[in-house]
């Protein structure tokens, strides 16, 4: 964890937040990495909203830019869980990013952050229809792009590319 | 006189030069576009290259006033029966262009989504090849369509009654 | 042949058969005039390609009309839906006989005039009876059995009721200086007074123009065919022949009134400036040029409109009936009414 | 009388819902309660068809997005290529980039100027706009052979160098904006209809509009300064100096009035870029098969409808592993059921028009 504060020697703010998070959740396993100046932290599923919510209200993210699923299908390690669901923050005014990430198993359900952003409404919509996650609490969730009766996840590796028949 | 081959004679020949000749001057298309091709299909009705030369200039809103379809973009899996049904709505002697690679053929879009080619579901008069056609490639198939359309005999109905059940 | 024969017989069918005849040619020019200036207005050429300059371009469209399959509503009421439109262009060629089209010709013994029939009302007969092309443009909306139309029709019931007022009230200064609703009495009138209406009542002339544009549902008034609203507005199920009904009757209702303007404000067929000694050889040109040129200027207005302005959203519409023109039309009669008595 | 729900649907097909998008409105006779969009008519699967195709073959597939400004869809996706694969575009590469982009931006606003006229019932200025926007579609005729769906961005920088024609085409075009500009603000700007439709319609605050993640100009028309250019500059953005114009009470004349502003803004840093357009390479020397090791990166820009940011995750071969788009009409479209409680159709139409969706965008 220290060589990863030299990181951000020159990115004060994400140093700080950097600083907050750990200080805050010290037991959960928190992996940070910083790579080509985007500082991204896995979080575990449990802790997700909490952590979410501090970030928000404490670290000052206050609009989220994107939701992004991820099929890790080919490229998981083993005991690695096979979705992945990441959100991409952003600060405004002070204009810093930051992207959590949640590992998402084969049928479990994930929690809905519309409470927290109503921005991730469709987001996760689509995230639904496109991988087949589901998401607790989350307001209507029903296919965004396919039609209601269309069967199977198109975004996932064993989806065909021509569809099925 | 076989009725299969049966010639239109003077009266009906010339009523119906007049009736093509009407339809091929005032081709109303429909006002809707799908995709891409759609802003080119609007490129060509604006002043640069100027459908209304042509008396194409009113695009219909409404499919029930519209004779010519032009299908502009990509019809999709979900869009396929809005697009039959809205083909179904248009009053009768009705043209279907196909404009743009996806119209055609489902062009770059071969995917689980996408129709491949809106023949599949409408019978197409004139194919317009390019993602999007240029203004002049629209503009071209359009006159290729007004000259198949003078070629037509609407009044075939009556000087060959029973040419029809046979067809 | 008789001369009463001539005279009381064929003359005035022959009025009849040009009186009937003169909206559809106003239509036919009006088409090709529309889609050239309007093209013009934006840059654009308009149509060009058929007949010479493209004067063949309204008999094509006519004719394709004409041969389009005839689509009925599953759920529509066949008779209203189809009686819709005759209502709406019937109503619009029936006013035209009180229209004077000229001023009277003297032709060896007989002096011919320029209108089919002459009535003391003239001026109420033509207001009313334009008035009923709104149950057509209702039935038309209500008999097509979709949402589209119902809205459309909806909008044109309180657009055009809640303009009858303007006009009325614009009609009755008018009515306060030629003293008669006759409108060959009006037109006289202007001539007794050598000075036109227009320049007497400017007020009443703009409150009757605005409300005449609104009648003729055109643009910025066009809320029951709104294009990007309602798809195409009451006639969105007309197809065929009986869509061309309705297009012919906006043009027909443009027609008219723009006729009426020019009777009650323009001095129909007088020539201008009547008492310029030099410029009297305008005299020689028969009247029904002069009516002929005030009306054409008229309908490039109607036209010039259509090409700048936007839409009014329908509150402002109400609003302006109702909050600007109705006091603003009182408030000229109550002037005119005071300017008259002293 | 009981009250009645009408369900209006304006269905995939209507004049101005800008492509194949659908807005079920439960109206009260006229009054619009609720609008649920339903989006997906245009639904091509392009993330699917990017996991199969190497990176050089995507970026076509980018133009097709936002088919208005295609290659500001490219600049998107090679910034979020080029950091990921740590290419350095040479400086000359990054202006003409900055020039064509701010082109394709002229294109955009010219034509949403007109559709949103269109909607409102100003036909004419449609017309206005598109012939303006000829002037650019030739421009970029001339420099890469097509119109509309250009691909005119590589990995690297820019295919071709900028010749004088091209640089004499675009001053022209330059000076015949502001002369067309003024013609359209003459028709609308102080138009009292225009005010009337506009002014207070689809009002939304700028804290609201945070929330519901709103970018471009609908955000800035509440006064937010938020422009990707200013805030994180790219390709070399830093070194033009152009302010962000902003709106004070968010409806849709202030939408028009930053679009309108952002127009002239454009002008003038293409200008700037023409005059000091450096010397030297054009394109950076990229691999024939690029392979990029595995790694991810989320790059955004400021398209003209919005923030438009690609997300790459590559695997080490040369196909990535996951292209995820973040489309700023997808998220504006969101907003547009807040936007609209309590208006008329005719004001649905008009705010559904000042967001200046794109349906190739939004259904990807």
């Amino acid at each position: 964890m220290p060589e990863m504060r030299e990181q951000l020697n020159n990115f004060p703010i994400l140093q700080n937040v950097f600083d907050k998070l750990s200080r805050t959740f010290p037991g959960q396993e928190l992996v940070f990495s910083f790579d080509r100046q985007e500082l991204a932290v896995r979080v575990p599923k449990e802790h997700l909203l909490k952590i979410l919510t501090f970030l928000k209200d404490d670290c000052g993210f206050n609009t989220l830019s994107d939701v992004i699923g991820l099929d890790n299908l080919n490229i998981r390690k083993e005991g690695e869980k096979r979705f992945a669901i990441l959100y991409q923050l952003y600060m405004f005014p002070a204009v810093q990013r930051l992207r959590v990430r949640v590992e998402i198993g084969e049928n479990e359900v994930a929690d809905s952050i519309v409470p927290l952003y109503p921005a991730a409404d469709w987001a996760e919509r689509e995230i639904y229809d496109m991988f087949g996650i589901r998401f607790a609490h989350h307001p209507n969730l029903r296919r965004i792009y396919m039609d209601d009766e269309w069967d199977g996840f198109p975004l996932r590796k064993d989806y065909p590319l021509e569809g099925k028949k | 006189m076989t009725e299969k081959n049966a010639k239109p004679g003077f009266f009906f020949g010339s009523l119906d030069k007049l009736i093509t000749w009407a339809q091929k001057n005032s081709l109303w298309p429909f006002g809707s576009g799908l995709a891409c091709c759609a802003i080119e299909m609007i490129a060509t009705a604006a002043s640069h290259y100027d459908i209304s030369r042509f008396g194409m200039e009113l695009f219909r809103a409404s499919p029930r006033q519209a004779d010519l379809f032009i299908i502009a973009g990509t019809v999709t899996n979900k869009m396929a029966p809005v697009v039959r049904r809205l083909w179904e709505q248009m009053p009768d002697p009705k043209w279907v262009v196909a404009m743009g690679n996806c119209a055609v053929s489902g062009g770059p879009f071969p995917t689980y989504a996408v129709l491949q080619g809106v023949d599949k579901i409408l019978p197409v008069d004139v194919y317009i090849a390019g993602c999007p056609p240029t203004p002049q490639g629209l503009l071209e198939g359009l006159m290729l369509l007004q000259k198949k359309i003078a070629k037509e005999h609407p009044t075939r109905m009556i000087y060959a009654r029973d040419a029809r059940t046979t067809e | 042949m008789s001369s009463t024969l001539l005279y009381e017989f064929i003359i005035p069918l022959l009025k009849v058969a040009v009186v009937a005849i003169y909206p559809m040619l106003m239509v036919i020019v009006m088409i090709w005039l529309e889609r050239r200036v309007v093209a013009w207005i934006q840059s654009r050429i308009g149509p060009n390609r058929v007949g010479f300059q493209g004067v063949l371009q309204p008999f094509a469209d006519a004719i394709k009309l004409f041969f389009k399959e005839n689509i009925m509503q599953c759920g529509a009421d066949r008779f209203i839906f189809n009686v819709a439109p005759v209502i709406v262009l019937w109503s619009a060629l029936l006013a035209f006989t009180f229209v004077p089209l000229g001023g009277t010709m003297q032709i060896g013994t007989y002096n011919l005039n320029f209108w089919v029939a002459e009535s003391p009302v003239g001026l109420l007969l033509i207001l009313g009876i334009s008035a009923i092309s709104v149950f057509g443009i209702i039935f038309g909306g209500w008999a097509s059995n979709s949402k589209y139309p119902l809205l459309g029709g909806l909008r044109s019931v309180v657009q055009i009721l809640s303009y009858e007022i303007p006009t009325g009230l614009a009609v009755l200064s008018v009515v306060f200086f030629s003293e008669s609703m006759n409108m060959i009495d009006i037109v006289k009138k202007q001539q007794e007074m050598g000075v036109w209406f227009a320049f007497i009542l400017p007020v009443s002339l703009i409150i009757f123009w605005i409300s005449a544009v609104a009648e003729t549902n055109r643009c910025p008034f066009d809320l029951p065919e709104g294009e990007s609203e309602l798809v195409a507005g009451f006639h969105t199920e007309y197809s065929g022949l009986k869509f061309g009904y309705f297009f012919m009757a906006e043009y027909a209702h443009m027609v008219l009134l723009s006729s009426v303007v020019v009777v009650l404000f323009f001095g129909g067929w007088l020539p201008p400036f009547p008492n310029v000694r030099f410029l009297s050889f305008l005299h020689k040109v028969p009247g029904f040029i002069w009516y002929f040129v005030k009306i054409m200027f008229f309908l490039y207005f109607y036209i010039w409109i259509r090409g700048t302005f936007p839409r009014y959203r329908f509150d402002e519409l109400i609003k302006l009936a109702w909050k600007w023109l109705v006091p603003l039309s009182l408030l000229n009669v109550m002037l005119i009414a005071l300017i008259k008595v002293l | 009388m009981a009250f009645k729900e009408i369900e209006l649907n304006m269905g995939p097909q209507h004049p101005s819902t800008h492509g194949v998008l659908r807005l079920k409105l439960a109206v009260d006779n006229e009054v619009v309660l609720r609008v649920e969009p339903v989006v997906g008519y245009l639904h091509r699967g392009i993330e699917k068809l990017c996991e199969h195709h190497t990176y050089f073959q995507i970026t076509p597939y980018t133009d097709r997005l936002d088919y208005f400004a295609a290659t500001q869809n490219n600049l998107a996706y090679l910034l979020a290529v080029e950091k990921l694969a740590g290419i350095e575009v040479p400086k000359r590469g990054q202006y003409i980039r900055v020039i064509l982009a701010e082109l394709q931006r002229l294109a955009s606003h010219l034509a949403w100027i007109g559709f949103n006229a269109n909607d409102i019932g100003a036909m004419s200025v449609l017309l206005y706009g598109f012939a303006e926007r000829e002037g650019i579609l030739e421009i970029f005729e001339e420099y890469i052979g097509a119109r509309l769906t250009i691909h005119s961005l590589r990995i690297g920088g820019v295919p071709h160098d900028l010749d004088a024609k091209i640089i004499s085409m675009i001053l022209a075009a330059l000076d015949s904006i502001p002369a067309r500009l003024k013609d359209i603000e003459m028709l609308l700007s102080d138009n009292r209809i225009w005010k009337h439709r506009t002014q207070g319609v689809g009002v939304i605050p700028a804290d609201e509009a945070l929330a519901l993640g709103l970018t471009g100009p609908a955000l800035r028309a509440a006064g937010v300064r938020w422009d990707i250019r200013k805030n994180i500059p790219y390709s070399s953005y830093e070194d033009f100096d152009f302010d962000v114009p902003l709106g004070t009470n968010s409806d849709v004349y202030d939408r028009y009035l930053v679009r309108l502003e952002e127009i002239r803004q454009s002008v003038r840093i293409i200008r700037q870029a023409i005059a000091k357009l450096p010397g030297g390479e054009s394109r950076a020397k990229v691999p024939k098969i690029l392979k990029i090791p595995a790694g991810e990166v989320f790059h955004s820009i400021e398209a003209p409808k919005g923030e438009l940011g690609f997300y790459i995750q590559a695997n080490g071969s040369e196909k990535p592993e996951r292209v995820k788009i973040k489309v700023p009409s997808f998220i504006n479209l969101q907003s547009l059921e807040r936007m609209c409680r309590g208006y008329l159709i005719a004001d649905v139409v008009a705010i559904l028009g000042s967001l200046d969706i794109v349906l190739g965008e939004i259904d990807k």
